[in-house]
């Protein structure tokens, strides 16, 4: 390969050359607080509990937990590019300021709605997992393509509703959704009666 | 940075208690103030009216549809009343009801059926409480199951409340402490939904799992400890018995193996305007295909309800042959002893049938197994087919020595009356008597009950009779 | 987006042939000039070094893995020699070596071995092809199965050109033309990958699924038209033999139903330098698991390769009891007949040893079939250890009537060898004789082809026996 086509490669996005540079001097730098307090060096683990360390993401968390891709594909495997690896870590470091800031200055919205960048990128990595399936050869899925090609604006969500978080993501539609934390998983007697019991 | 760490905890509270619960709230419609929407969806249980092809809500009385099982259990109180499961909400009558609890029986019986079960152990201790009668400890559980057997009540987190799971994990060597969320969806049904049995005088509650959990894991560990649920009245074979290993049975199926937890099929999701929660009407998925099997599974209603049937209906054909045989190993080894076999002839055919019929019994007590392991269900169905079968080649050896005619003469037992008849159980008798205790005894208990309740927090909420 | 779009073009464009292909051109390495990749990745068939848990590319003697099969098929040549199947470029030399065409055979044998055979079929006429001898056919049947098996040398779509396939899709009202393509690509492998028999004197290969494809139809239709492939040497049952269900016993397993066609697993895809092609190195998918069952599941190679291990060894866990207990009631059979048994007596035995054969050698002799339809197997397994242990109940009652004690003694036949040495098979005459054969009348049949070869089009390419 080119020298050229692999730096081509790796490069982020045209529109977003000023906010990388300007992430990469903040991640390095001062942000490192902000970013550490506000559990944003979750966003370099692929681990989806870290996602929801912010009460914020907990609509996204559960259904997707629910879904059935919840097997199969973590929080970043759709959002973050997977193009390339340097390509993946600059995304990540770059949403995660932005969404430990907002989240700070409790300037989140009600409903939270996913961003352009981000869209193309889910996009990319529904196509990435399922490019045999929406494959032409493969007729089961013809009109995926078809309906892409025209760029009529249909992404693969508008069609599969549900996968994976749903229609209902509003801040308040999970009243009392259990999220991951390392909870007491029995009572204090029992924990005391079966640690009594271990010891004879 | 401050005000990062205050967002932090304010997340931890998603919730605000309108009434907190006390530590060992045993009664629904408490822990349902603060939760209306699970406590709703939870009080469906009590439905009846859902039909599947094998399952269903309605009870179904199991001896009718299936009477070799009559005939199998000949000499334990199995014989005489055994049905399908019903919802939790009916935990309490039908614990009560079953002609069962005619017999004496532990204390131990209430565990699984109860949220007083919790509070009770934790007041008299767990081995006093294994110990007791089951009538007398009847005034102290009331409640069927509910929230408190699957949540904190300060956290609503789910947590394990039953000893017997976690000392099993113990033995195992397993820390249950350790499992993740997806896993707790699993184990709060292992509480109760796995096979147990009672150990030594103190009728101590016990899962059979120290040597694995299939069924051939199982039965090592029940050889080793030299088990015997009881011995059969036709063939004097020291039989085991096997209770609903629903879920072990789940562990060897490919949604086990997947991570698909209980939950996820029997408690799916549910919409209701712009709110999701988890729906509590615990019940066969088959009422709900849309929000559980669909999330994960494209293929239409229609398609998915063939594909369980099909499972289930492979699995029932190799059930019915092995039901089939066994009884007849078991009638004939009768016929055998009457006609003077020694012990010493009829030692290997009895090993043979302890080892059929307790395959037979682990693949089809739980009534959900069919689907969640088939394959694994047809293995041990196949396994037990060949024992009864090999039983039956022996015998006839014997009746050959014995100078027994072949084929011996067997009786008519092909419906459950004739099978109940045959062995001379005298239903009408059981029957009365239990209509007697209902009538008499319960209402004692409801009474002793709603005076305790009475006297607890929030005692202006009505007992569970209510419903 | 985009580089979806491009694929799409690229599957195209790949028609463009550089020489156009005769309609019944036999040799793959002349299509394979116009589809060099497709070709290459064919030649990979001719590999033998795979060796999963059960099956693989190598050839494994099934006789010495699994002796019991020596008794089971005792009368027939199979009892000679059976081994599991290699890739497709292998096949004209296995049916040359087999000791199974060491006995007079039809020229039917031929019919899915070559690509020879469509040419002839259409210059003779299907009739008088499967008419002839074997022997006599050798000459004209040289390349192993290839492009012309499956492919359309115009438009290279893929079509069937066997006409059991079609014939037995008419007699069941279904159109095949009606095929989709993804139908198509599982079909292409039902022409050969099939149960078959030969019909009446001009054995004539027919498809027995006018019933119904699974064991049970496929019986009913053999016993409604009393067909009887052999009768057994020691037990004279008259036998079916089951020959790879291949097809049938897919269509019964999830995959199948779900529409996943053999093809994506045993052909999936593969990129070379940017262009996407189908893989024709047909095998078992566990030597290419990234490319095949990744395409669907997320699971680890690991995972999946103990998936299919844990489905083959539950299967194999009841094939191993269904083979043992069959041998054992061939065995104990011929006893009976030694013993001066009637016919009237025998008659009830010979069915039920009948049924559990069919059974157990329709669930075994698809090298698949514990893995496409395992719940499938384990159903038709169950039930034939239910039969012939029934039919070893009343031998133990015949054996009491002749005064023969019990447990009767039985033969050691507990390796091929031994087996073989009990039925008074002349082994060393047999592997002689073929030896001769290889050494004679092959490379007559050879020298013949390429003088054939040399004046079709595009003689300029060797024969198939170069690689
Ligand atoms: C520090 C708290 C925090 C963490 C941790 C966090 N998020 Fe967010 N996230 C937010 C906030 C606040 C918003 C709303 C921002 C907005 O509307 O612009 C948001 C919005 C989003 C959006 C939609 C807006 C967009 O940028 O397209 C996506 C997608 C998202 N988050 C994914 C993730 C993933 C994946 C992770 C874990 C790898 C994660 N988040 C972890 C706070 C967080
Ligand atoms: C299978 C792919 C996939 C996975 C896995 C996934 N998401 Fe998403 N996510 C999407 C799609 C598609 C959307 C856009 C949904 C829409 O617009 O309706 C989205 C949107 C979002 C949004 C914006 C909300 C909105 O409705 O636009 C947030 C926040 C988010 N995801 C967080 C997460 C978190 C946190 C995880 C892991 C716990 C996660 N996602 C896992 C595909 C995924
Ligand atoms: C990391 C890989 C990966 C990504 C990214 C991914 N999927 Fe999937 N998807 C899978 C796998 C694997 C399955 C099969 C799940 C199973 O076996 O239960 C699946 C299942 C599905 C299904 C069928 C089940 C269902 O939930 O309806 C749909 C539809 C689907 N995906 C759409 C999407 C869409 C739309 C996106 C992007 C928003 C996406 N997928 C992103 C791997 C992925
Ligand atoms: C125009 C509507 C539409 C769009 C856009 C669409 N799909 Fe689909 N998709 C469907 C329908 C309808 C089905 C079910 C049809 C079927 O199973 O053959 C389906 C089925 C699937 C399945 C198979 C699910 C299963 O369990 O078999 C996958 C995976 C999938 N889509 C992924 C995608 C991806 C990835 C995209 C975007 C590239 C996409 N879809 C865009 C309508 C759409
Ligand atoms: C405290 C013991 C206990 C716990 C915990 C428990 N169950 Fe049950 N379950 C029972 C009993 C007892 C019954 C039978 C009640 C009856 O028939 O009266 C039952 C019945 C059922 C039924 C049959 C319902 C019907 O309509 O026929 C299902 C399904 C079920 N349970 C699933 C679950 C699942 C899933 C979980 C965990 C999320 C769970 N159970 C937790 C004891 C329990
Ligand atoms: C380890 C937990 C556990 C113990 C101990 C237990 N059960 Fe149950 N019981 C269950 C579960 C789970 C079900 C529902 C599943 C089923 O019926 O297959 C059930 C169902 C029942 C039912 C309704 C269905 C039926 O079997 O007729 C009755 C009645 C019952 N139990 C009585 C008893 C009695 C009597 C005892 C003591 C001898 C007992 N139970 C001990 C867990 C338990
Ligand atoms: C048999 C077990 C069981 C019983 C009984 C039970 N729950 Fe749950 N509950 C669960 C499970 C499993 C979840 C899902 C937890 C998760 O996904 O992390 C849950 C979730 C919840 C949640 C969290 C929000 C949601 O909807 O997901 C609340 C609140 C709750 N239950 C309240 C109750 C109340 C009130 C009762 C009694 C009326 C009750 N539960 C009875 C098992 C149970
Ligand atoms: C949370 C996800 C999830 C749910 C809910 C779910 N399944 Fe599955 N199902 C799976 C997975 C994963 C597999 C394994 C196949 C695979 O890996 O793709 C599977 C496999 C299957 C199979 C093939 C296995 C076999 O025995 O042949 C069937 C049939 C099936 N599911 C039916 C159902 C039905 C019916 C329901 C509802 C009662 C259901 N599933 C609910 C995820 C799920
Ligand atoms: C993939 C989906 C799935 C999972 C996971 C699952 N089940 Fe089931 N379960 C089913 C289906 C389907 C049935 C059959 C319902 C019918 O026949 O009507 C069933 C039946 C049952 C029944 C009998 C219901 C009745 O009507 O009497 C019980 C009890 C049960 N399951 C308990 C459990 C427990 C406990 C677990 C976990 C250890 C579990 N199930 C996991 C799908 C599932
Ligand atoms: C013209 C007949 C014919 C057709 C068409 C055919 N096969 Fe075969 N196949 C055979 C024969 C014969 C063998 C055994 C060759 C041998 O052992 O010498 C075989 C062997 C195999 C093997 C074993 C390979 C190994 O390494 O052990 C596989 C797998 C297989 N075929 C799959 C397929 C699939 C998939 C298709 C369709 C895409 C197909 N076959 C089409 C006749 C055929
Ligand atoms: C309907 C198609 C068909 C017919 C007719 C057919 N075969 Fe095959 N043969 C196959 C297929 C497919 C395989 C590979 C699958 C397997 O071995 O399980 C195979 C494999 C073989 C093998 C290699 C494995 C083994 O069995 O030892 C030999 C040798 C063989 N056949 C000989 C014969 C002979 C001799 C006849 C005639 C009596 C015959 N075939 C008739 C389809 C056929
Ligand atoms: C046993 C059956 C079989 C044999 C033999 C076979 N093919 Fe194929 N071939 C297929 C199948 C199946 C496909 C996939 C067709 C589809 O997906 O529609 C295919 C596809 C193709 C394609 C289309 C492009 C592609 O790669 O998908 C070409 C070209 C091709 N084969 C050439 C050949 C040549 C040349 C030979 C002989 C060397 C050959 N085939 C032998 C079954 C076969
Ligand atoms: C083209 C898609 C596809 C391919 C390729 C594929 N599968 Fe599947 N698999 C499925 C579907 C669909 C199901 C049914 C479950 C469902 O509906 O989600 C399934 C189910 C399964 C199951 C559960 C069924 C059972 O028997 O319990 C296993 C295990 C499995 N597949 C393993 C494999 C392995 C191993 C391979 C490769 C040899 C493979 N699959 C190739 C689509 C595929
Ligand atoms: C979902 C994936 C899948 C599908 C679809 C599938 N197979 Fe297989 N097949 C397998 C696996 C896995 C094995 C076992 C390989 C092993 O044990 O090494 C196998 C084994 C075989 C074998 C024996 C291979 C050997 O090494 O000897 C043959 C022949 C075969 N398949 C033919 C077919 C035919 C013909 C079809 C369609 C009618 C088909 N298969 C459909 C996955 C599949
Ligand atoms: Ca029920
Ligand atoms: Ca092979």
């Amino acid at each position: 390969m080119k020298i050229r086509n692999f730096f081509d490669s790796i490069m982020p996005p045209r529109n977003w050359h000023l906010t990388v540079v300007v992430t990469l001097g903040i991640f390095f730098g001062l942000g490192f607080l902000v970013f550490h307090i506000g559990n944003g060096t979750s966003y370099l683990s692929d681990n989806p509990a870290t996602c929801i360390n912010c009460h914020v993401m907990t609509a996204q968390y559960v259904t997707w937990a629910r879904s059935s891709h919840a097997r199969v594909a973590s929080c970043n495997d759709c959002h973050v590019p997977h193009n390339n690896i340097v390509n993946t870590y600059l995304f990540k470091a770059q949403d995660g300021l932005r969404h430990s800031t907002i989240f700070t200055m409790r300037a989140e919205p009600e409903v939270i709605r996913i961003k352009e960048a981000g869209i193309n990128v889910v996009e990319e990595n529904c196509i990435r997992c399922h490019q045999h399936q929406v494959f032409k050869t493969k007729i089961r899925h013809a009109v995926t393509l078809d309906e892409r090609t025209n760029n009529n604006g249909r992404f693969c969500w508008d069609c599969h509703r549900e996968t994976p978080h749903g229609r209902v993501t509003s801040l308040s539609s999970f009243p009392y959704a259990r999220t991951p934390k390392l909870g007491k998983v029995m009572p204090e007697w029992l924990r005391k009666f079966t640690e009594e019991e271990n010891k004879k | 940075g401050a005000s990062i760490i205050e967002r932090r905890t304010e997340a931890e509270l998603t919730f605000q208690m309108v009434k907190p619960i006390a530590e060992w709230e045993p009664r629904n419609e408490v822990w349902g103030e603060n939760f209306p929407r699970q406590f709703q969806s939870y009080l469906n249980t009590l439905d009846t009216n859902f039909r599947s092809k094998y399952n269903g809500s309605g009870t179904v009385d199991m001896l009718a549809r299936y009477p070799n099982l009559v005939i199998n259990w000949a000499g334990y109180a199995f014989a005489r009343d055994y049905t399908q499961p019903r919802g939790h909400y009916h935990a309490i009558d039908d614990i009560r009801r079953t002609l069962r609890t005619g017999v004496p029986q532990p204390a131990t019986c209430w565990t699984c059926k109860s949220t007083d079960v919790p509070r009770m152990m934790n007041k008299i201790g767990v081995a006093n409480f294994y110990k007791g009668k089951w009538v007398d400890m009847g005034p102290e559980i009331v409640n069927p199951i509910g929230c408190q057997d699957c949540h904190d009540p300060k956290t609503m987190d789910l947590r394990i409340v039953r000893p017997a799971l976690v000392e099993a994990f113990q033995r195992q060597g397993k820390d249950i402490t350790k499992a993740t969320q997806q896993e707790m969806r699993s184990l709060v049904c292992a509480q109760c939904h796995v096979e147990y049995y009672f150990k030594g005088e103190g009728k101590y509650l016990t899962f059979p799992w120290d040597k694995g959990n299939d069924a051939d894991d199982v039965e090592k560990y029940y050889d080793s400890v030299k088990h015997v649920d009881f011995v059969h009245a036709l063939s004097k074979t020291p039989i085991l018995k096997a209770q609903h290993p629903d879920y072990e049975v789940y562990t060897l199926g490919i949604h086990g193996q997947r991570g698909v937890a209980c939950a996820d099929c029997h408690m799916p999701y549910k919409t209701e305007g712009g709110v999701k929660f988890t729906n509590h009407w615990i019940q066969s998925p088959l009422n709900n295909i849309a929000n559980s099997c669909q999330i994960c599974h494209r293929e239409s209603e229609q398609t998915l309800t063939q594909n369980v049937y099909d499972r289930q209906d492979k699995c029932r054909e190799l059930a019915n042959l092995a039901e089939h045989y066994l009884a007849t190993a078991h009638l004939e080894a009768k016929v055998a002893w009457d006609n003077g076999a020694t012990d010493e002839q009829m030692k290997e055919v009895l090993k043979l049938i302890r080892a059929a019929q307790w395959r037979w019994d682990y693949a089809t007590a739980g009534n959900g197994n069919m689907f969640h392991a088939p394959l694994e269900v047809a293995r041990i169905l196949g396994n037990s087919i060949q024992k009864s079968q090999e039983a039956r080649v022996l015998l006839a050896s014997i009746f050959a020595k014995l100078n027994v005619p072949t084929p011996v003469k067997l009786p008519d037992v092909s419906t459950k009356e004739k099978a109940q008849k045959y062995l001379q159980l005298n239903m009408a008798q059981f029957v009365k008597e239990k209509n007697e205790f209902l009538k008499t005894v319960v209402p004692e208990w409801d009474k002793k009950a709603a005076e305790r309740h009475q006297k607890m927090k929030y005692s202006n909420q009505g007992g569970q009779r209510n419903y």
